[in-house]
């Protein structure tokens, strides 16, 4: 951060990164773009928190009984690997750190619709992570990062102030998605029509709506799980006549469409990603953007097929089936899309694309896994084993961390005015890849063989796949380090940015990079769409300011 | 947007309303209908709700998108109920409801 | 926000007030949802235990139920004048209304803990603190736990929306609301508004439907 | 091509017919998976080499106009991933359909789930079992199960069935196995510490094999007013074992694994939920009241019938009776395997207060439910009191156990 980045144009005024000093003008700032900054530090130390976690898991899958940790420290640490990973990384890490930077320059916008209400987002995440860390500190939860009913009631550890851990952070999800709800809605410049929007932002949109709209059911479940833990006044607990199926329902229409809010954001990072390192526009922009509203809405009405095996009436499974399938239809339209944005493009290969790639391929096989588990006959045999695991991580690990890598790396020169090294990057990205596949390839064959998921001791004849998987996860582990290795060193070293080193049309780079605190220096009006790559940078650049301002 | 606004007649007609319904709603909860009275105290109950939405909470004269935020999230809790009422009542696993733990000791011998 | 300054990011005043509105509609849609999932849960469990439920509802306290209904039917009447008293530059009525809204809230609060410390003589508690002698099936204790945490968050939201009455109230005597600039007084009646929709059909779950 | 593919994807063996058409599917429906994924990669990559970029772009570089997609190519696109996945769906809730919903002639099996076992009764034998479920080939059967304490899931592999447990309700789950063999079981729902070492076995016997088992129970003997017993219904999978040299430490060894005895209590000294069988033998036992007690037969025995009677310093008071359960020929077996794992016994002014963690001689910790590696082997006790059977099987005067001629062990009232 303390990286000395010229000024791209003669600009007057400073970057954001310098303009004021000391540590209060962090704290109490209101750019979105430091806050950003803030979410990045906490969001990317938490990522490494659950990273580890993993890696300890996987370690002890190796061998049948115990190999390093008990079975006690075993249970809490699977359950603090998914609640790390899953509220305080995945939620939170691409809409409070790119859509935050990204989305007020993406629209012309000089900062988001409530920046004092973005600040105290970041302040509620803090409160919620310390919370949450706290329980760890306390012993740690060891339900599941599903906190299912009456086992979470029961158990005597730590489970409240994880809960209330959560609880907390559901406000901070809501903070934001109000915030970009409004920001999409009022602050669009001049000329910024809904179908000249970029598509980042409209899966930034599409994923505020779900947080918005489910947040509120998660954060009801908890403290409903969490007074009958504490107070016993347990509405589930089947001792007062409680249906602990129930819980599931409320828990899944949250956590369900949770999963969109992972992955929306993704997709919208890589239909940016695709257009700039294609140099074309996007194949079916209606489409892709259409279909990030569509996965928002079905999202919700897919919760039951987690339950076909709860207990759950037919009819609903029947339902719940069928609507399942409506979503993947809107993701494979968006797969297609990106496709075809490649045909006739003129191609530069680097380190964003190549996650693409990782993502391409992790994203349609985990995507149509998870078709296959919803259709009810198979997912009977695989519902709770580990091809469960494998789909849902290559989903959420294959899908967005390799998004989140290729947007940290496609807007790092933005953020940070720095280039990385390409060559180091390709090679992480290439790492990052073949470990995932051989962390969670094995784990689809370990649930058609049977292995039920959070199992501590395994039977024998399930080993030789999880060692497997152990060495992918170490060699994962070891790709991203490089990963984010080979960034920080580029916050030093790297070779300074232009305003625009990706010849991207996309209005977030007609900003200087880093940009100065109100993102422009001149009010964007804008002429043109932004994946108009047969206009010439200079001319999407004329088209994009008041031509009487834009002489200099 | 806000281009004419209520009076204060309009806030009056809206209250008496709300008050007339909710002693309609209370009257007819008297009558001996079974499972009809459910269906009718719902109903105006949710007449009652969009009255203070459109007129009390000044809906009426919004923008579309304040208009399409609530709809929204009314539609997904009425779905979020239906579904989720359809279950207890279309399941064949039994009882339908829960019994009490002791009595779910083995049934054999 | 009082000195109705214009923020830096917004061009005008209307979209301000358009961001304002737009980003309370949206945490009112979290409310609901919010609330959704607990009369979910009432569905499914009156689906469940449907006779047991019904007499359940015959023993609750009709005649506080109602009247708080309508207290509360009332309040929101009054909190909706405020608004109207904004824009028709009548600004000296808004803290009087406000006040008289916060009373009404309180009034609620009142009867709806009279109600509770009746429940409590009877041994009617939450969860597995129930006592009851009565009423000892399953259907009456869920039905009595869901009671106490419905009502019980609805109470909560009354709490809040009289603080920030109270809070506006306070504003109010310094007349800061013109017909141009209240949106955050427009703000705080939706809120309360909310808390009042909610009660609307709480009413009917826990009171009315004995059918 | 069935075989090839089951090996292929590492799917466990075909138990039932509804196991073969699962695959099926499942074999359909992950082959498009993989084509699907492999296709679009492949034309992605092969656009991302057929039109790389040639030259580095400069400012006023344009591009030429990607073509846009035609309408008719989207519309092809949507309505051919919908057919697919409408013909999944309709195929996978067929299946679903099929899997949930037991035949009218299935033979009913009460299933009880707690932490952490499984326990199995048969209201036409009056029999119970914890931790086998004995069921005859060919025939439907239905399991009807409920949880004592949190959700668990009954889960076979080789069946391609998994239903939850759910406390407070019935749940229904149904399977008809083909041939004789055994099946493990797991839980699948994660019901707390132990959750892994929740597992039980099937073991489906053949008709005639069947009959014995269901035959040999006595409903008299229950109407007597007497507790069932083991003994008087043999339902025992010893008899239809292999041929194998069983002397009584090692068949106390097993029935301990297969009545779940070593899910709690550990081998090798070690602490699990119950108190380590090593070195507890003539041991001095701390009791939850302050008592003490010496960890001989009568304890371990009384501990076995009546488990919450004398409760070790320090445990929950978990475990449940085996009374009933257990016959008293695998009583004595259990006996004297937890004698052969404390080789010496403590001199009396040893380990006193405690259990001696783990002392000289104990085997080294086996994978929990196998065999330690070298077990000491004793002459039989024949101290009255315990009927035991002999090493070679030669019969000891007044024993319940005597070989069969076909060289099996036979449990005998």
């Amino acid at each position: 951060m303390s990286a000395a980045a010229p000024a791209a144009q003669n600009s007057p005024a400073p970057d954001y990164l310098h303009d004021g000093s000391g540590i209060a003008s962090w704290l109490l700032t209101r750019d979105h773009k430091r806050i950003a900054i803030m979410f990045y530090v906490l969001i990317v130390t938490f990522l490494f928190l659950g990273g580890i976690f993993a890696l300890v898991l996987r370690t002890e899958l190796l061998t049948p009984e115990r190999t390093i940790i008990d079975a006690t420290t075993y249970n809490r640490m699977f359950t603090m690997h998914g609640v790390t990973m899953v509220w305080l990384f995945m939620i939170p890490a691409i809409p409070n750190i790119f859509g935050n930077f990204v989305l007020p320059p993406m629209l012309g916008a000089k900062d988001l619709a409530f920046p004092r209400l973005n600040l105290a987002s970041l302040y509620v995440y803090a409160i919620g992570a310390i919370v949450v860390l706290a329980g760890m500190v306390a012993g740690g939860a060891d339900t599941g990062w599903t906190f299912y009913v009456p086992y979470s009631a029961e158990t005597k550890t730590a489970v409240a102030p994880v809960v209330a851990g959560i609880f907390i952070l559901g406000f901070s999800s809501i903070f934001t998605a109000i915030n970009f709800i409004a920001t999409v809605h009022t602050l669009r410049a001049e000329g910024i029509s809904w179908m000249r929007m970029p598509l980042f932002a409209w899966g930034i949109y599409a994923t505020s709506i779900i947080m918005l709209l489910a947040t509120p059911v998660l954060a009801l479940v908890l403290v409903l799980v969490a007074i009958d833990h504490l107070f016993g006044f347990g509405v589930f607990n089947p001792a007062i006549g409680g249906d602990p199926v129930l819980f599931q329902h409320l828990f899944w229409f949250y956590s369900h469409p949770a999963v969109y809010i992972m992955v929306l954001p993704a997709m919208g990072v890589i239909s940016e990603v695709v257009p700039t390192f294609a140099h074309r526009r996007p194949a079916s922009y209606t489409a892709i953007a259409i279909s990030s509203l569509g996965i928002a809405f079905v999202g919700f009405l897919s919760w039951g097929h987690h339950l076909f095996v709860a207990g759950m009436s037919e009819l609903d499974a029947g339902i719940f089936g069928g609507l399942s399938m409506f979503v993947a239809i809107f993701s494979a339209i968006k797969v297609f899309a990106w496709t075809g944005t490649l045909y006739k493009g003129s191609i530069a290969f680097r380190t964003p694309l190549l996650y693409f790639f990782g993502f391409l391929f992790l994203f349609i096989f985990g995507g149509m896994t998870g078709v296959a588990v919803a259709t009810q006959g198979l997912d009977v045999h695989w519902h709770d084993t580990y091809f469960i695991v494998a789909h849902f991580h290559f989903i959420m690990v294959g899908g967005t961390i390799t998004a989140f890598l290729a947007a940290a790396h496609y807007w790092f020169p933005k953020m940070f005015g720095r280039m990385y090294s390409e060559r180091v990057g390709l090679l992480a990205s290439a790492a990052v890849f073949i470990g995932f596949f051989f962390t969670f390839f094995p784990q689809f064959l370990l649930g058609n063989l049977g292995m039920p998921r959070r199992y501590y001791a395994y039977p024998a004849h399930f080993q030789f796949l999880n060692v497997l998987s152990t060495g992918g996860a170490w060699l994962l582990g070891s790709a991203m380090l490089l990963a984010l290795g080979n960034l920080v060193v580029a916050l030093k070293y790297g070779k300074p940015a232009t305003a625009n080193p990706w010849h991207s049309r996309s209005y977030e780079w007609l900003s200087a990079s880093p940009p100065i605190t109100h993102n422009f220096e001149e009010t964007p009006v804008i002429r043109r769409d932004p994946y108009c790559y047969v206009l010439s940078e200079h001319e999407s650049r004329e088209r994009s300011f008041p031509p009487s301002e834009t002489a200099a | 947007m806000e281009t004419r606004h209520p009076s204060f007649w309009h806030y009056g007609i809206v209250y008496v309303a709300l008050m007339g319904l909710a002693v309609l709603s209370f009257g007819l909860s008297f009558l001996p209908i079974g499972g009809w009275q459910d269906a009718i105290a719902i109903l105006i109950g949710a007449l009652k709700a969009l009255l203070v939405a459109a007129y009390f909470m000044h809906l009426v004269e919004q923008r579309f998108a304040n208009r399409l935020v609530p709809s929204v999230a009314v539609a997904l809790a009425v779905i979020l109920v239906v579904i989720t009422t359809l279950d207890p009542i279309t399941r064949k696993t039994f009882p339908r409801a829960p019994m009490p733990l002791e009595a779910s000791a083995p049934v054999g011998p | 926000m009082n000195g109705h300054r214009l923020a830096e990011q917004f061009s005008t005043f209307a979209k301000q007030d358009h961001a304002a509105r737009l980003g309370m509609w949206g945490f009112l849609g979290s409310e609901v949802t919010l609330f959704g999932g607990l009369f979910a849960l009432y569905a499914a469990y009156r689906a469940m235990y449907g006779h047991e439920f019904v007499a359940a509802v015959g023993h609750n306290n009709l005649a506080i139920g109602t009247i708080n209904t309508l207290i509360l039917l009332t309040s929101s009447f009054t909190v909706a004048l405020t608004v109207w008293a904004a824009r028709a530059a009548r600004s000296k009525l808004i803290a009087p209304l406000l006040g008289l809204t916060i009373l009404l809230g309180c009034v609620f609060l009142l009867l709806k803990g009279i109600e509770w410390s009746q429940h409590f003589h009877q041994g009617i508690l939450p969860g597995l603190h129930y006592r009851n002698r009565e009423m000892q099936e399953f259907g009456a204790k869920v039905f009595f736990t869901l009671y106490f945490i419905m009502t019980g968050l609805h109470a909560i939201h009354v709490v809040i929306g009289i603080a920030v009455l109270g809070w506006f109230a306070v504003q109010a005597g310094r007349r800061l609301y013109t017909p141009e600039h209240h949106v955050t007084l427009e703000m705080a009646t939706l809120y309360w508004h909310l808390v009042d929709i909610v009660w609307i059909f709480l009413w009917p779950a826990f009171y009315l439907m004995r059918g | 091509m069935n075989e090839l593919l089951r090996t292929i994807l590492f799917l466990p063996p075909q138990a039932t017919a509804e196991a073969t058409a699962v695959d099926h599917l499942h074999y359909f429906v992950i082959l498009t998976t993989m084509c699907g994924a492999a296709l679009v990669t492949l034309f992605a990559a092969g656009f991302v080499i057929r039109y790389r970029q040639r030259a580095e772009p400069d400012e006023h570089h344009r591009e030429a106009p990607g073509p846009t997609t035609p309408g008719w190519l989207e519309t092809a696109f949507i309505t051919g991933m919908f057919s697919l996945f409408i013909l999944w769906w309709v195929l996978g809730y067929h299946e679903y359909v099929r899997l949930r919903v037991p035949p009218r002639d299935a033979m009913t099996v009460y299933v009880t789930a707690k932490q952490w076992m499984w326990k199995f009764s048969y209201p036409e034998a009056g029999a119970q079992e914890i931790a086998t479920l004995i069921v005859p080939a060919g025939r439907p059967v239905k399991l009807v199960m409920t949880s004592r304490d949190v959700i668990h899931s009954f889960y076979v592999p080789d069946f391609r069935i998994k239903q939850d447990v759910v406390p407070g309700r019935y749940t229904t789950v149904w399977f008809n196995v083909i041939a004789p063999g055994r099946h493990e079981v797991l839980c699948t729902q994660y019901c707390g510490t132990y959750h892994s070492t929740m597992r039980a076995e099937i073991i489906a016997l053949a008709a005639p094999e069947w009959d014995r088992f269901i035959g040999r129970a006595s409903p008299t003997a229950r109407i007597a007013g007497q507790p069932y017993t083991m003994a008087e219904t043999p339902g025992n999978w010893q008899m239809f074992a292999p041929a194998q040299q069983l002397d009584l430490v090692r068949l106390g060894e097993q029935a301990a694994a297969r009545l779940g005895c070593l899910r709690c209590h550990s081998v090798d000294g070690s602490r699990h939920i119950g108190p380590t069988f090593a070195g507890l033998y003539l041991s001095r036992v701390p009791l939850e009241n302050g008592e003490e007690v010496v960890g001989d037969e009568a304890y371990i025995t009384e501990s076995m019938m009546d488990p919450l009677a004398k409760v070790h310093q320090g445990f929950e008071p978990v475990m449940p009776s085996y009374l009933g359960l257990i016959s008293p020929a695998e009583t004595a077996a259990i006996i004297e395997y937890v004698k052969a794992l404390s080789p010496v016994p403590p001199a009396p002014d040893q380990g006193r207060g405690s259990v001696a963690p783990r002392p000289s001689g104990t085997p080294p910790p086996g994978e929990m439910g196998q065999p330690p590696r070298e077990l000491g082997t004793r002459p039989p006790d024949t101290r009255p009191g315990f009927v035991l059977p002999s090493e070679q099987g030669t019969p000891i005067p007044g024993h319940p156990i005597q070989p069969p001629p076909q060289g099996r062990i036979e449990i005998r009232p």
